[in-house]
């Protein structure tokens, strides 16, 4: 691994720019992609290189600007589209779940999609309900669509890499707080070193980003370095957690779950979506249905909308005290 | 612009085709459903809108497409599909949910996809307009000269997606047609009910585009309409909005009690009918006979046979099938 | 309870009728509801009594008239507003989930929302892949909206009341099987004995429809049917089913679970969603918590969209046989 | 229709509060974010639209309104915020997260809700069309002559709300009206490569209603349109649409690098500068004295000092507080 250390938005930006260098018929399109380089500076540098004709700015249409992406995809193009806030949408959504998820399976796999759909999530910042939110499970729960979201720049260049050679629909998800951006906070861990050339991650490969013996936090994105502070705090307590980064929703690296679960007999889902009929829940199914469930937690956004006061904010969102108490509760438990 | 004489008969002969295949279909969706209507039951279960009526909107247009043009259409389908050039054994295996069908048995009738053809439909109102600038931008950028049409009822002009679908298109100049067929209803309400303004043609002005309404039903009046937006569109012109007023015969689906239907409407509607139109048209000009038209009715019965047979006799999937395909 | 047996469209249509007779507030909005009566029945009868002022049709414009609702509750009256089919939410989530959904809790409940949204959902009757979903986890992953889906006659009127008659935004799903029409197959228990006059059911309140004793099935809407069919086998073989019909998601009896669960010890969730990150998962995130998880299992759409074709669909969708053999499973299997 | 005397005084001296309560806001959103800037910091934190430039609309179009009229605004709300009357304190306490404000610090800048001003609005782009339109009908079915207005930027014309509102507004002939405010951005993206027509006041057309335009940023000007389309909905002649040129002086959201903007625009505009404009046509008419005018720039001053004050010094809520509200 080359030893230059960049940040997310610019792993991000790298590997849409090899891809489009070695492929003419990848393009992006999305709101403020091109002089703007993305809100969150997702394609910086790539309209100065390729031009408007291949890094689209589209009016505030995500309707037909995705459903466009739809159909040039099955004409053998490979667009890039960029939503800017995953909390938009439902705008849209039907563009994407009836029609991008659904038209390989409705056509007997004969049409061919490979769309990567990128966009925004998170909060952190008080950017309040409607500009905060996480939302991955909701389009795992929907069939047809691979859902992938890195915490860092080396899985995110990778697998922004995988996604956009992959011929199916892939959500990309990243994390505003991750990307390194001047103008908000970032974990230092979220820059990493990162190779220049291409390379891939795979999708369905979950990472243990920290082994332990007492319990498995199974977590991703922003929370998986919310959890390796946890886990520090709890180191000093005597407490060994195991960290599961999923990296991809969809597939979902079930065995690596189930095999630390079994492990360690705990398992601590740490997620910055909605508690209820989300990733906490998919989680417990997994492993109870192997068997492995024997002592079950979650930390995740309390089933409300994400306030905007700060001291609200912070209530709702998982942090490191919040992660570790809720280790600490399984620890003292009985059983 | 005028049809030529071939042009004019491939017209008359594929309303035809799409005419018989549409009443065979209603008595197939029958099979098995009576003496109670049970929407699941017989070989063709589901919802089945047919779009007999509305022949004219589909030859009229697709004289002018080849198999690199793309069409998109949405839940009541079959008149395009046909047009379109779309396989007819595999269409219908489709739609009798067979293994042999554009989908495996996996889309049905209002999913129907062929890649060869560039045909795909969707049961979303208002959903195919946006894949259909899709395909229009991936020829721009590939520098071809292909087009594509979006087709959909007058209902879709008032979703979102018309809107900003026509926008886009016209900002970027795509080589795409959106098609408004106008056939009265949306279901149960008419469109005074549900459109604020007489003709769709009329929202281009919101546009900058050129927008053209075709009265009458009539096949050559659509051809006419149809060839000045598709020859626009193939020299880098831009987009146009069509609106076609066409005739819907059956209801809305299969089963629609259509009370909401003054009665001996569809009565009227059929005194108009195209195809007849069109057949004396033919007969006067020399260009068809009793005898080769006799002829070419029987072709067609046995293009629809072979289609139908074929469905039929085609093995359904197996179960197990239904795993396969949610990726390539 | 009266001897009067209806079918749940008309039980439907009932409470709405009497809700609009006493309250002038209350008006219905959607496609086809006026003198179609509604696409499945849920306002037959309504346009004829109260015409087309307080019985709209609407264009095909679900973002408009769905935000129109909202606009109307916010101004104090209690409009009841139709998605023809929940397949279709895509087209005006935004709408409904960050509008709808929020606006109640970005207002410091100062905004109250009476909007009862009602949509048809479910398969069986092979309307493929974009009108045969389920979808309700979805919505009742997103804070704000309260989720109802009645499996029959008697509580979808009560239901009906009370989401009418609450301060709050309602979805009311209805499996268009359980509608009683005469051109779709009902099971014939989807139809019972309805009070003529009002009444309410509480939301939140899940029932125990059938008592058991070896393990616990956990469902809702037209699974309730076939769960009390797969009972019935069950029973033959020597095994005691309880069944539990949820009745709301939102709110959650989880108590009723968790009680069951713990008297069981096995918990098997019969789902007509897609199975991964939805109901099924937080049931069993639920028991887990409660530390009352011993043997879980669970049988919903395997993460598939719903296929047209008839033995493809039935291969997808849950049913007596399918629930019965995995209930056999848990109860063979060690522990 | 000519504003009075009063009305004249009372939009001058909203300008003024406007403009003065976005500097204000500016600097104070900055208080915190040095010497690094950080959204997430400070006393105000996460985006901050800010309207000043745009405060004819506000002003032209609210003094037709009463507290009975539904406004509801998009993500850039503050000039149509104090124009409609919101209570300051409340507001700018919402803006600072307090306990005292509008929706007890859960909503922030873009969710102000003053149900007694009946003002609301939403960061999602397009998003008021639709809940205008309920306010409209609630009114018409009341049988009370209220109006409803949605404001939104030149970008949010092109979502599909834009159009599903304006045909089921004029089909139902609502009272309602839609107002465009073209400050010629949506964010980065000039209305020339996100818009197909020069305005969206022709787009009327698709829909058979007025449409009207209004150049120059001018609040007498904005006065008299609003006032045409305020009067014919309240008569119950259903909606109309205004797209109102206007100036954003400051970049998109606070922090905008504003790479994508000329050099030396911002001063350009400035030169146009609205209230200047109205200061001068006071002073000439006598209405205005530089006496008067100081006096009025103090009590404004004063008003702003007193919500600023009342802001910074409020409570914060509760960490628990968050959860509750899902449901009243
Ligand atoms: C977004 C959406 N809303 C509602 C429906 C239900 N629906 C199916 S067809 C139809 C009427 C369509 O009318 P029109 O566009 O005129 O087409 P036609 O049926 O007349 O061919 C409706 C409301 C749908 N499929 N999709
Ligand atoms: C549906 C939706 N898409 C995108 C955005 C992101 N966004 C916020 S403001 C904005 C630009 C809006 O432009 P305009 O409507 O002209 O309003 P202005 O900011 O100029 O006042 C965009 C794209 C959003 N909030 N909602
Ligand atoms: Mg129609
Ligand atoms: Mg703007």
């Amino acid at each position: 691994m080359s030893e230059r250390k960049i940040t997310m938005s610019k792993a991000i930006a790298e590997a849409i720019d090899l891809e489009m260098a070695r492929d003419p018929k990848v393009f992006v399109m999305g709101e403020d992609v091109g002089i703007y380089g993305g809100i969150f500076s997702s394609t910086t540098g790539l309209f100065a290189k390729y031009g408007g004709d291949r890094v689209k700015d589209t009016p505030i249409s995500e309707t037909a600007f995705i459903g466009a992406a739809t159909g040039a995809a099955a004409e053998g193009m490979r667009p890039i589209v960029e939503l800017m806030f995953v909390d938009f949408f439902g705008v849209c959504m039907d563009q994407i779940y009836n029609h991008l998820a659904k038209n390989t399976y409705m056509s007997g796999g004969s049409v061919k999609l490979p769309v990567v759909l990128m966009t925004a999530y998170g909060g952190g910042y008080n950017d309040a309900a409607q500009h905060s939110q996480s939302l991955y499970s909701l389009f795992a729960h929907v069939p047809g669509l691979k859902v992938v979201v890195p915490s860092n720049a080396y899985d995110a260049k990778g697998l922004m890499h995988t996604a956009i050679r992959d011929d199916n629909p892939v959500m990309y998800f990243f994390h505003k707080g991750l990307m390194g951006l001047g103008w908000m906070s970032s974990p230092a861990t979220a820059s990493t070193p990162v190779p220049e050339g291409d390379y891939t991650v795979p999708l369905g490969q979950a990472k243990v980003v920290r082994e332990g013996q007492d319990l498995t936090i199974v977590t991703l994105g922003w929370m998986v370095h919310r959890s390796l502070e946890a886990a520090a705090e709890l180191e000093k307590a005597g407490i060994s957690a195991e960290i599961i980064d999923l990296r991809t929703l969809v597939p979902l690296d079930r065995e690596t779950v189930i095999k630390s679960a079994q492990k360690t007999g705990r398992v601590l889902v740490v997620d910055e979506d909605y508690q209820s009929f989300g990733l906490s829940g998919e989680i417990a199914a997994t492993v109870a249905e192997a068997g492995a469930l024997k002592s079950f937690r979650r930390v995740a956004v309390p089933d409300v909308p994400i306030p905007y006061s700060r001291p609200l904010e912070q209530y709702v969102l998982p942090n490191p005290q919040t992660i570790a108490q809720a280790a600490q509760g399984m620890l003292e438990m009985v059983g | 612009m005028q049809p030529s004489r071939d042009q004019l008969m491939w017209m008359y002969r594929t309303m035809i085709l799409i005419r018989r295949y549409e009443e065979r279909m209603a008595e197939v969706y029958f099979e098995g459903k009576t003496p109670r209507f049970d929407i699941g039951w017989g070989p063709v279960p589901g919802e089945m809108h047919l779009a007999a009526g509305q022949e004219p909107v589909a030859v009229g247009v697709m004289s002018h497409l080849g198999d690199h043009d793309t069409v998109t259409g949405p839940h009541r389908p079959h008149h395009l599909a046909i047009a379109k050039g779309v396989n007819l054994k595999a269409m219908t295996a489709e739609i009798f949910g067979k293994k042999t069908g554009l989908g495996q048995g996996k889309g049905g009738h209002m999913h129907l996809f062929d890649v060869a053809k560039k045909f795909s439909c969707s049961g979303l109102v208002g959903a195919g307009f946006p894949p259909a600038l899709g395909a229009a931008l991936a020829a721009k950028m590939q520098g071809k000269n292909w087009v594509a049409v979006a087709f959909a009822g007058e209902g879709a002009a008032n979703q979102g997606s018309f809107h900003e679908s026509l926008n886009l298109a016209a900002l970027w100049k795509l080589p795409v047609i959106l098609v408004i067929e106008d056939n009265s209803y949306g279901i149960s309400v008419p469109k005074a009910a549900s459109t604020a303004v007489p003709t769709n043609a009329d929202r281009a002005a919101a546009y900058g585009i050129p927008g053209a309404f075709v009265p009458n039903n009539d096949p050559v009046a659509v051809f006419e309409a149809a060839g000045i937006a598709v020859e626009r569109a193939r020299q880098g012109q831009g987009p146009s909005l069509l609106e076609i007023k066409t005739d819907r015969y059956f209801g809305h689906f299969q089963g629609d009690p259509e009370l909401y239907r003054p009665k001996g409407e569809v009565d009227t509607l059929k005194g108009h009918d195209p195809i007849a139109r069109l057949r004396t048209k033919l007969m006067e000009g020399g260009v068809l006979s009793e005898d080769s038209d006799a002829a070419l009715r029987k072709a067609v019965e046995a293009e629809l046979e072979e289609a139908y047979a074929f469905a039929r006799n085609s093995p359904y999937p197996e179960p197990t099938e239904a795993l396969k395909h949610v990726f390539v």
